[in-house]
């Protein structure tokens, strides 16, 4: 109580909520929002719920190369304006309602291909002008490619590709653990496009099944894969990932995606009672992520994926 | 073996057969099929074979899934790698890899991106593609639909997304597609590969139980047929064997 | 504290005020002194300062190593990375950074390639340096050899390895060196900084137990000394405990 | 016995001599040899010495961007035509013969950069023509760098830098551990540039303190930081980065590498004899790595070292 108080070390560690007014105070900017993990693996599915319900929109979403059921959910929202994910599907079906407000001209689903959002993120986690690309040939997909540049190769003198930054405004990850600072640690044996989006992009916000002691951090720093420098707030979200997986914790929830994309379909096909019902059971109606566990099934049902991820 | 052998257990055999020891190669994202193809060649020809360039190395899982974008699809792998190593995967080029769409034409092109209208404003839009680039850069790849119909057998693609023969050697000569590209097309009913001359997609061998004119019929566009039609060689009783105990543990290439 | 305090300790002291809460850097090749200063200001002012930006985060040693290249002196750390992230960190440059030289001169330019001669047939080859990059993507950095002699501070280096502010703010400009450069230099004798106008090197303070006239004379160059010369502030109690109890408990930096 | 035989998965596992043969045949197709590591922490010195006796020469040496004692030894052994690498330096002191071999005109060193030689590594790893940098400014470096290409950069319209692919004939490196497969598992805390030029050469040799059963790699595949594909042979070397450093098995032999440089200062000064002898005692001498264990101090003299990398 002497005058000045030393300072002391911040924690990251926030509330859903909180992390969602964050991440939409700043997509407001630029709406450039970037997921992690890929298609029905480690995808920050509370985060997106949570953006969801603090009411964002217009937004320009980009991923690794595949996303599916998040982006869906997110069209059927009403918060997405254009979709810059090569890959867009639940991969034994469809997305319905990318393909209903795609074909109804509602959001624009530019064609891309990975290289060249890969190729973007590595340009901005790098900080140069632009990535070089040379192994596109032939796709239909390079007419219509709005970030793909054609260049002379000052080396080679041929024609290649080129893609400049891509420097999302916000990138949610989910990630297995994390220490207070917003250390992760990813413990699934993929981790596809997380460490290198984080290195891309403006602003991180982190789901995680747990947060973890700092010396679990420490005595193994091999493990850490995204340094806290590159992570600006964390969240602890029990099934923060669900439905789709967060191994080695718990698997996909392969049933409740279908489930959903039979509304979906229904929607798309002009009965959109299920699809407003899901949306307001799982998105806007959970007050936080207990509510939201009680509304897909309570811990009884998550204990049955968590035994399918170790293959029980 | 007492259960019939299944149109695409007949499919798993024929890729299985056509992929050689020591090579490098990867799934694609239908994998159910060529994880299965992988894994018959690497138990019976080629243990050498290194599954590899999709940011995971020889998966050891104990049963077969349809997507290898899953941590138990991997089961106990030799490494992980990340995007960024997919990127140098992707201009290097592997030995083999596959492919599938919506919609496949008579040079071989694959479309996922639309049917019908245009790229923004299509009748169907279909799911994109993630990887163009091993189409170009890998030595060849396979295509191997899990349905043949002429919906999905083309004349002509409504969109390339990954680009087969395009409309034949003079176009894929412009277009700087320097290797192989598709080599065998396998389906439920039938092998098709390509006429050397033309790069045109013709009828190479029907499987038990399918005859060449129920293959055509379920085609879009003239298979070439010339005479006689081979049958596809039925899968060994080894393969079968070692395709059911050691590989498809779950029975998933019967269900 | 019984024991006076060493020269180092004086430069170590210097530099870690100058350190913000909430700032990114590192520590450049030559780490003992720079090591300590950042984990000082750590210590007592900057805990949210962040030692990144050379492939590891906040290392936290149990006692301090002359090289980072060692896994001993990251101690319990809490991130590696590779060279792939450090060609990124260059780019984006950090908030300070530390050098030294072979020679360093009045405008804070620093060389390490070679003394006498030309680069390929010099009188003496020196080690050349790895980093070239921070001296200019970075806000500022320091100037700390641990030798303070007329041979070491010359009025023009051989060779430039790290820019400082070349031959002043015309120079700089045109070579696109937008940041502030070499903001302090701290001896073993001295602290010196730039000149606004000329950026040319001149004495701030000289540590305890130095003169303005004996700095002078080891030194290569006029230190532009006008009128009083202050004393450079002394290490607080507070200081020289957390340093010597927390940080240099092996005696390094007055050894 | 009954006609041909199933294959069986070919092991990567082999001997120091075949393994430096094996270099020393690819070197005189093109003599560029990399080494991972970086200073004195997991450089691939036995390796090294394995090839000298061997009888390369010519060699242009590249590296992670930090070198020291390998690279002087190979000087000194009259292997060296080359320097590709920033950095050389014993890091307390100068490079003896490197320093003598360049001031005589005897060797070429480079003036280079790490985001040169980084980036060369890079665009040979992902496969393209080159890679932009955009880092470097007013270092009388960039004036000699003949690796480094100023270029019009088509985003931002400025001249930027370029580096064309580095692409090293052979690297050699060190791990801790390997599978016979010759998947490289690095236990210390840094990695260096150990994967990304195993990723841009034409051949890698590694050696590694230990071959580790096959369940080892497969029970953590995250901890594998060269697959075996990148990797044409290991090598199982007791001590085979001395007296560089392998933590957290054993740590650099400071006082080894101090008594080598005074030989080497004598040398450069007139007085080659110990320098001569050392080589002989070191490097040519040695019949296999038992010898050379002998020659520095046997079992006891690394067990200090063992220690040592424990801060005991």
């Amino acid at each position: 109580m002497e005058g000045q108080a030393k300072p002391t070390r911040r924690s990251k560690v926030t509330g859903l909520q909180d992390a969602a007014r964050l991440a939409r105070g700043a997509l407001e900017e630029r709406p450039e929002l970037c997921l992690g993990g890929l298609f029905k693996q480690s995808r920050p599915v509370a985060l997106v719920r949570a953006l969801l319900a603090a009411g964002a929109d217009g937004l320009h979403v980009y991923s690794s190369p595949g996303a599916g059921y998040d982006v869906d959910l997110m069209i059927a929202a009403g918060a997405v304006a254009q979709v810059f994910i090569p890959g867009v599907t639940l991969e034994n079906r469809l997305c319905p309602n990318f393909r209903r407000a795609v074909e109804a001209g509602q959001v624009t689903a530019h064609a891309l291909d990975a290289l060249t959002v890969v190729g973007g993120l590595m340009a901005s986690a790098h900080g140069v002008p632009f990535q070089p690309i040379d192994a596109l040939r032939g796709s239909d997909v390079l007419k219509h490619n709005p970030l793909l540049h054609e260049i002379d190769c000052p080396f080679s003198g041929r024609r290649i590709h080129a893609v400049g930054p891509i420097r999302p405004r916000v990138t949610f990850l989910h990630a297995q653990e994390a220490d207070r600072w917003g250390n992760l640690r990813h413990l699934s044996t993929m981790v596809y496009a997380d460490q290198l989006m984080a290195r891309a992009s403006d602003m991180v916000i982190a789901s995680v099944d747990r947060i973890v002691p700092d010396e679990v951090v420490l005595d193994d720093p091999s493990r850490v894969t995204v340094p806290s420098y590159y992570v600006d707030a964390v969240v602890e979200v029990p099934y923060g990932a669900h439905p789709t997986a967060s191994f080695p914790n718990y698997a996909m929830d392969e049933d409740h995606i279908d489930a959903y994309a039979d509304l979906g379909d229904a929607a798309r096909t002009g009965d959109s009672t299920g699809l407003d019902t899901y949306i307001a059971r799982h998105v806007t109606g959970p007050k936080n992520q207990s509510d939201y566990i009680e509304a897909v099934g309570g811990a009884g049902y998550f204990a049955v994926l968590e035994a399918e991820a170790r293959n029980e | 073996m007492s259960a019939a052998v299944s149109p695409i257990e007949q499919m798993v055999v024929v890729l299985a057969r056509d992929l050689a020891d020591g090579e490098l190669g990867a799934a694609g994202a239908a994998a159910l099929v060529p994880m299965a193809a992988i894994a018959l060649a690497r138990e019976l020809h080629a243990p050498n074979l290194t599954v590899g360039g999709e940011m995971f190395f020889n998966p050891e899982p104990g049963r077969l899934y349809p997507s290898m974008l899953d941590d138990r699809a991997l089961g106990r792998c030799e490494a992980a790698e990340t995007f960024i190593e997919l990127f140098g995967h992707s201009h290097h080029g592997l030995d083999f890899f596959f492919h599938s769409g919506l919609q496949h034409d008579v040079y071989g092109n694959i479309n996922l991106h639309h049917v019908g209208g245009t790229l923004h404003a299509p009748k169907m839009r279909g799911p994109g593609a993630a990887n163009l680039s091993y189409c170009h850069t890998s030595s060849r790849y396979y295509i191997c639909p899990t349905v043949h119909t002429a919906r999905n057998f083309v004349e002509t693609v409504d969109f390339i997304t990954i680009p087969g023969h395009l409309s034949g050697p003079a176009a894929k000569r412009d277009a700087g597609l320097v290797n192989e590209g598709p080599r065998l097309v396998v389906t439920p009913r039938a092998v098709m590969d390509f006429d050397k001359t033309t790069l045109r997609m013709r009828l190479k061998s029907v499987h038990a139980g399918n005859t060449p004119e129920e293959v055509q019929r379920h085609t879009g566009f003239d298979l070439a047929i010339r005479g006689e039609v081979p049958q596809t060689r039925p899968p060994t009783e080894e393969e079968l064997r070692v395709l059911r105990e050691r590989i498809d543990t779950s029975g998933a290439l019967r269900a």
